[in-house]
């Protein structure tokens, strides 16, 4: 697993790579948190256009960050590409509460 | 068509060994030739099962994951076993979105998953035993190219 | 550096099951981060291995071949069995070119690529029962890098 | 494994790509003996160079196409360019026996 993180104005964006589930999502989740509580950032926007791999573990971990944007008014958004995420994705209802783009310029500029 | 094989794997419940379970399956599961879509069904309703044996089954303690995989035909049976604390309501804990565990921010969707990526789904389960997740999966491509 | 972390595999002795065996050893050796020789070695030698006891150990019927495998500190342990036929003299056995198959193109080879590629071997086997073999891997990149 | 079988003049050029095993050498043993002993072949090239695997089944395979080729009076010659694949190769003592190059030119030229 490989994360990223990018802080742009009020954004923090993260990027993953590699395979995210219940193992990988742990160091994730803590280091995203760090960043976003520390930075007082408000927005979050998660790449996962180079995730190769994703359970429903990584639906609990963005409903997590989801939580967190809330309690700070800010807002999260998802960069997906792959329909295989998106499937998961989609199956878990997220799409309803949280904008999926699939390019960064989109997501960003929104 | 493929001979029938088998193949058992055990290992200790560590989050580290999820992924290595799902190159085991998906090693395995290739000698049928599956599309990448139904290898990608596979690794994910694996990852769930395991995933729930380690963190749900054995909880605080370590214990054994045993991952069973059986060829035959045009399909792959797939039973995933821990010997830990079982689940007193299968049907309860087979809802979307249950989960006795928001605080891991599980989102209780690891018994949907597995069966909307399968063909068929069992769960057996016995508080104070364990539980067995028995999983099939048909490779229509397979079916198409005869 | 890793705690410990030990996984056991049993499979029909196919010899379609060959490759899958290095796959597995392979993966669950990546956890220790080895380097691309160092894990090609150990799947050179578990090739060989396997294959004895596929074809040597089992000769003409199928029978299960086991693979287990211990990460610790910075090696691995790696143990082939089979109940098959057993070997009568392992001494002989494991001199180099000496085989009992030259029919089947056998090179006699297999005891000597494990000895070269793995840093430890040990041979066990009864007439009747089967064989096990115990080789053992330092990963000397792991060493150099502490 | 993929096998590609090529006449040129007399040789028989064998490539051989993916991992070379004990499973995977029985078929390529029948195939590379049919086509050597029907069409009436003398010479063997095997392109080992972009072979990703080979266990000691490997050098029985070899031995065998060398013993085919020393009934004819023919020759069998190696193409190997990758590292590990020539370890293989010195440890058995084939280089004694059978040329190694490193490309096909030179294969074929000599
Ligand atoms: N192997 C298991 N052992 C014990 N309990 C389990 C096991 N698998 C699932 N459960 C129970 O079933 C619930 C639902 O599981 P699941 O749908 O996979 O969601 P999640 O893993 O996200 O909680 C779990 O929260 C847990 O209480
Ligand atoms: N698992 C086994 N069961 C029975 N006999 C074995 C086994 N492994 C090796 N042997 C015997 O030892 C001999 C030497 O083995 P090896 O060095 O691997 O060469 P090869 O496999 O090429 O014959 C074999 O020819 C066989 O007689």
């Amino acid at each position: 697993m490989n994360l990223s993180l990018e802080i742009l104005n009020e954004h923090l964006i993260v990027t993953l790579k590699g395979e995210l589930d219940h193992h990988t999502s742990e160091e994730i989740r803590k280091k995203v948190d760090q960043k976003y509580l520390n930075k007082n950032l408000r927005n979050i926007v998660l790449d996962l256009s180079d995730l190769k791999f994703m359970d429903s573990s990584g639906i609990g971990l963005i409903m997590g960050r989801y939580k967190n944007c809330k309690e700070r008014n800010g807002s999260i958004s998802i960069i997906s590409t792959n329909p295989y995420i998106n499937r998961m994705l989609n199956m878990s209802g997220l799409p309803k509460i949280i904008k999926i783009y699939s390019s960064r310029d989109e997501a960003i500029r929104d | 068509m493929l001979e029938r094989n088998y193949m058992k794997l055990e290992f200790i419940s560590k989050s580290s060994n999820e992924s290595f379970a799902r190159v085991v399956v998906a090693a395995f599961a290739s000698q049928l030739d599956p599309t990448i879509e139904e290898l990608s069904d596979i690794k994910t309703a694996v990852s769930e099962a395991v995933t729930n044996a380690i963190i749900h089954g054995y909880e605080y303690g370590e214990g054994m994951v045993t991952v069973e995989a059986t060829l035959e035909n045009n399909q792959i049976e797939i039973i995933i076993e821990d010997k830990g604390k079982g689940i007193e309501d299968v049907d309860k804990a087979m809802e979307p979105f249950y989960t006795s565990k928001p605080d891991l921010e599980r989102s209780g969707m690891g018994f949907t998953v597995m069966e909307t990526f399968m063909d068929k789904l069992a769960v057996e389960s016995k508080v104070g035993e364990g539980t067995k997740v028995i999983m099939t999966k048909i490779f229509k491509s397979l079916s198409d190219r005869e």
